[in-house]
């Protein structure tokens, strides 16, 4: 079971990653990135690494997308 | 098993790396490269610490209830370490183009090539 | 001068660059001073001590592989050049309004120069990922500190480049991790398999994000425009400190030998290609610039033909460059802009330097770029590769050519009436280069046993 | 064309990696030179209730710290430093009620769940950049919300230049005082362990407090 859904977790990095890639709207590639950040901070959390997991929740998800989402929007209007 | 199954793991990093440099060599918006370039770091992050694993592992913190084996603790500093410098890197990138912005007046590395 | 005052020689820049912003404009480049001559006094201090051997220090008193080691060896002694050079820059930007000298600015000056001091002591491979981290962001915003219109961008490419260049390396010390489970220097080099594809590919890594921060050919696209738009103050540090920092990190890659033929080849491509380029530019900080990517391909080059010649080379190049941009601040200073033919008639002890400092690029005894050149044609002659000993008299044949070519439109074009010689906190700092790589060029048969490799 | 030019050169650069990476060590197996060098020392060493990763980013590796501090806050200075001057503010935006009665709300539960992770750090998953990231998150989610103003409001304007640079300047402090109990910069006491805790949690605190004040002037510098 553990292996299956470390499987699963891997895979739905590499879509979220790719749809990253190729999504052509900022904003929405900015939300995606933050959902990258979170896929990564549960492996990291399901495969015994807590701190790492809680780093990269607050600083990947939160403060990199939070300025992502702040350069989108002063840079777009 | 063939090798290249067992280190699924690592052959997982490398595709999310190789997604990341596509990114920040194709995209034609800065914005976009700066995400690839996240992604290209996270991926080197997630090697790193998939290689301090062990099977049947506990997380790195003894007290009660935690018993041996552990993971390695050392690739989990190095990659806190990381994500440090990342967010930095991209803090400054993303400053550097709000600048670039209000020069040039657009993002596109097309139209601001032309511009030169 | 006990091993103690290893991690305060990283301290004192760090410190200084943190304490930088509580200072008010005026008092912010005194500080700056104050700092780096501090760093400069530990730095000759420990650089006496070299003659007794390498100097080692454990922080935390853990031994060796457990924790961090900090090495004084003949490479870390460049950490004197590091404080000097990075003074001169201050002293000779001290009283502009730009954002050189506001208290942030001097305080990403110290931090990168901190930055380099600790790349060069790291003993530990994560180490000198971390210290290149803090030496490249700083870099990064010195660049954009000009308020051209193209240094925003030339900023930013210079930062995508040189984060993946980082990334890259960070990939390599996770690999060598990976294959000896440590991370000091020595212990990974006694630990590491003979062979084996995370071998090679560990070593491609590091090869190549180093060489791009090297700025050596085809990796060097992003240094002509960083080094032109950066302010003159800046593209003295950035061109003779920041990228050496490239070519020390090559120096410290295990098991390097076995890139020889790579190296030959990068190098001399750097070297012409540097060349080449600057030949056709018209503006002089980009000839500056190119011709940066020539040296750095003589050092390349240097690494597989003659250690000890390249290993002078970062030191004496570090010193005439800086010379070189300062002076070309100096002329852009009184001209007000970049067109600066005539001015030289009425800025003679500027261009006198300027000649000085084109001669020692070029290699001409008795100036400091003769010495590693010399050494590295001996090594390529030694190795029977003559090849290599064209393409340096021919590279240096066409440095020659740019050099002359713009030293004639300076001074020989009718003079400009309004152009006064450049002010005296200009030139000191200048003099004071191009008397000192004067000395290297005399002193450089001895600083060659100093060397040593 | 640049696309598939990109494509091609990143699934080139993607072979030779692959390779390397399947002729790695077997992933996870427990005799690989990770498990039973450096690693393994350090376990044995281990204290019996202790968070390993915080004891080899400050005790064993603090170095490594030292300068993640001062890489963060580099980045601060330099973004300072490259501002375009003259930044047009945009609107105060006005939240809706809702949003902005739950922000208010969480607000101090963030904060105090931010100190819980930086100043348990040494015991528990946490430590101080994690508790820097939460508190920097949570001025930057007020800022979002309510306008820049609001998040200025957080930061003392007086004590900010000292305060953003706590981190490193906790660690010149941790590094003297180690220097005058241990013999060696950065060595934390084991012979006199109220000082070892005292050092620990000191040079979270600043960690933490420094991280938090640099990420949010970094959103500052941005947003205003």
């Amino acid at each position: 079971m553990n292996e299956l859904f470390d499987l699963v977790l891997l895979g739905l990095l590499v879509l979220t990653a790719l749809a990253v890639a190729r999504s052509r709207d900022l904003a929405g590639a900015a939300i995606l990135f933050a959902a990258y950040s979170l896929t990564l901070c549960l492996l990291w959390q399901h495969r015994g690494a807590p701190d790492v997991a809680l780093t990269e929740a607050a600083v990947g998800a939160g403060v990199t997308t939070f300025l992502f989402l702040v350069v989108i929007a002063r840079t777009s209007e | 098993m063939s090798p290249l199954l067992e280190n699924l793991d690592y052959v997982a990093t490398t595709i999310l790396f190789c997604i990341g440099l596509w990114t920040l060599i194709a995209d034609s918006n800065l914005i976009k490269k700066v995400m690839g370039l996240n992604i290209m770091e996270t991926a080197v992050f997630a090697f790193i610490v998939t290689s301090g694993m062990i099977e049947g592992g506990d997380a790195p913190i003894t007290g009660p209830g935690a018993e041996l084996p552990f993971m390695s603790p050392i690739p989990h500093a190095l990659v806190l370490t990381g994500i440090v410098v990342a967010v930095s890197t991209t803090a400054v990138a993303l400053a550097l183009l709000l600048r670039v912005h209000r020069e040039h007046g657009t993002l596109d590395i097309d139209e601001l090539r032309g511009r030169w | 001068m006990t091993p103690h005052w290893l991690p305060v020689l990283i301290a004192i820049p760090i410190a200084g660059g943190v304490l930088a912003p509580v200072f008010s404009r005026r008092t912010a480049s005194v500080w700056g001073l104050g700092v780096l001559a501090a760093t400069l006094g530990v730095a000759l201090g420990l650089t006496g001590l070299l003659a007794d051997g390498v100097i080692s220090y454990p922080m935390g008193g853990w031994p060796v592989p457990f924790g961090i080691e900090l090495r004084f060896d003949v490479l870390s002694a460049f950490a004197t050049a590091v404080a000097l050079i990075s003074a001169l820059a201050i002293w000779f930007s001290s009283g502009s309004q730009g954002r050189v000298t506001s208290p942030e600015g001097i305080a990403v000056l110290l931090l990168c120069a901190g930055g380099m001091v600790g790349f060069l002591l790291a003993a530990d491979y994560f180490t000198l990922f971390v210290f290149l981290e803090i030496l490249s962001i700083s870099a990064y915003g010195m660049v954009a500190m000009s308020d051209e219109r193209g240094a925003g961008i030339a900023a930013f490419r210079y930062l995508l480049m040189g984060a993946a260049a980082s990334i890259v390396i960070l990939l390599s010390v996770g690999l060598l991790y990976t294959l000896t489970g440590s991370l000091n220097m020595g212990d990974v080099r006694l630990r590491l398999p003979d062979g084996g594809l995370p071998l090679y590919l560990a070593l491609g890594g590091f090869t190549a994000g180093f060489l791009l921060k090297a700025a050596a050919f085809p990796l060097h696209v992003w240094l002509p425009d960083a080094h032109a738009t950066a302010p003159s103050a800046v593209s003295a540090i950035l061109s003779g400190l920041v990228v050496k920092m490239g070519v020390i990190g090559l120096l410290r890659t295990p098991g390097l030998d076995q890139l020889h033929e790579l190296l030959l080849w990068i190098g001399a491509a750097s070297l012409l290609g540097g060349a080449l380029f600057a030949l056709v530019q018209d503006d002089l900080k980009r000839l500056l610039a190119y011709s940066t990517v020539s040296n750095i391909g003589l050092i390349v080059l240097g690494l597989a033909l003659h250690r000890t010649g390249a290993t002078i080379h970062i030191l004496n190049h570090a010193v005439v460059k800086a010379a070189l941009f300062l002076a070309a601040g100096a002329f852009i200073h009184r001209a007000g802009s970049r067109a600066l033919e005539g001015i030289g008639r009425s800025m003679p002890v500027t261009t006198a330097a300027f000649a000085v400092g084109a001669m020692a690029v070029i290699g001409i005894p008795p100036t400091a770029g003769f010495t590693g050149k010399w050494l590295v044609t001996l090594g390529a002659l030694h190795a029977g590769r003559p090849v290599f000993a064209v393409i340096l008299l021919l590279s240096s044949l066409i440095l020659a050519l740019c050099y002359a070519r713009f030293l004639v439109a300076l001074a020989f074009r009718p003079a400009r009436a309004d152009i006064r010689e450049a002010p005296v906190r200009m030139l000191v700092p200048i003099l004071l280069l191009v008397a000192l790589s004067l000395v290297l060029g005399l002193v450089g048969g001895r600083l060659a046993e100093f060397v040593g490799f | 064309m640049k696309g598939r030019l990109a494509a091609a050169f990143a699934t080139g650069v993607s072979i030779p990696m692959i390779a390397a990476m399947a002729a790695l060590p077997r992933h996870g197996s427990p005799d690989q030179p990770i498990h039973t060098h450096v690693a393994r020392h350090y376990i044995e060493q281990a204290p019996e209730s202790a968070n390993l990763v915080t004891q080899v980013l400050l005790d064993y590796r603090g170095m490594d710290t030292f300068g993640e501090v001062v890489v963060i806050f580099a980045a601060l200075v330099a973004v300072l430093v490259l501002r375009a001057r003259g930044e047009r503010p945009l609107p105060a935006p006005s939240p809706s009620p809702i949003v902005g009665f739950i922000v208010r709300l969480v607000t101090p539960f963030f904060a105090l769940f931010a100190f819980h992770v930086i100043l348990t750090g040494h015991e528990a998953p946490g430590g101080g950049l994690q508790g820097a990231a939460i508190l920097g998150g949570l001025v930057l989610m007020n800022g979002i919300v309510f306008g820049p103003e609001r998040a200025r409001a957080f930061l003392p304007t007086r004590a900010l230049p000292w305060l953003q640079g706590a981190g490193p300047l906790a660690f010149l402090a941790a590094g003297i005082l180690g220097g005058i109990t241990t013999g060696f910069a950065l060595g934390y006491p084991a012979h006199l362990p109220v000082l070892h805790e005292a050092m620990l949690v000191g040079v979270e605190l600043g960690i933490g407090i420094g991280g938090a004040v640099i990420f949010s002037r970094l959103y500052l510098a941005m947003e205003a």
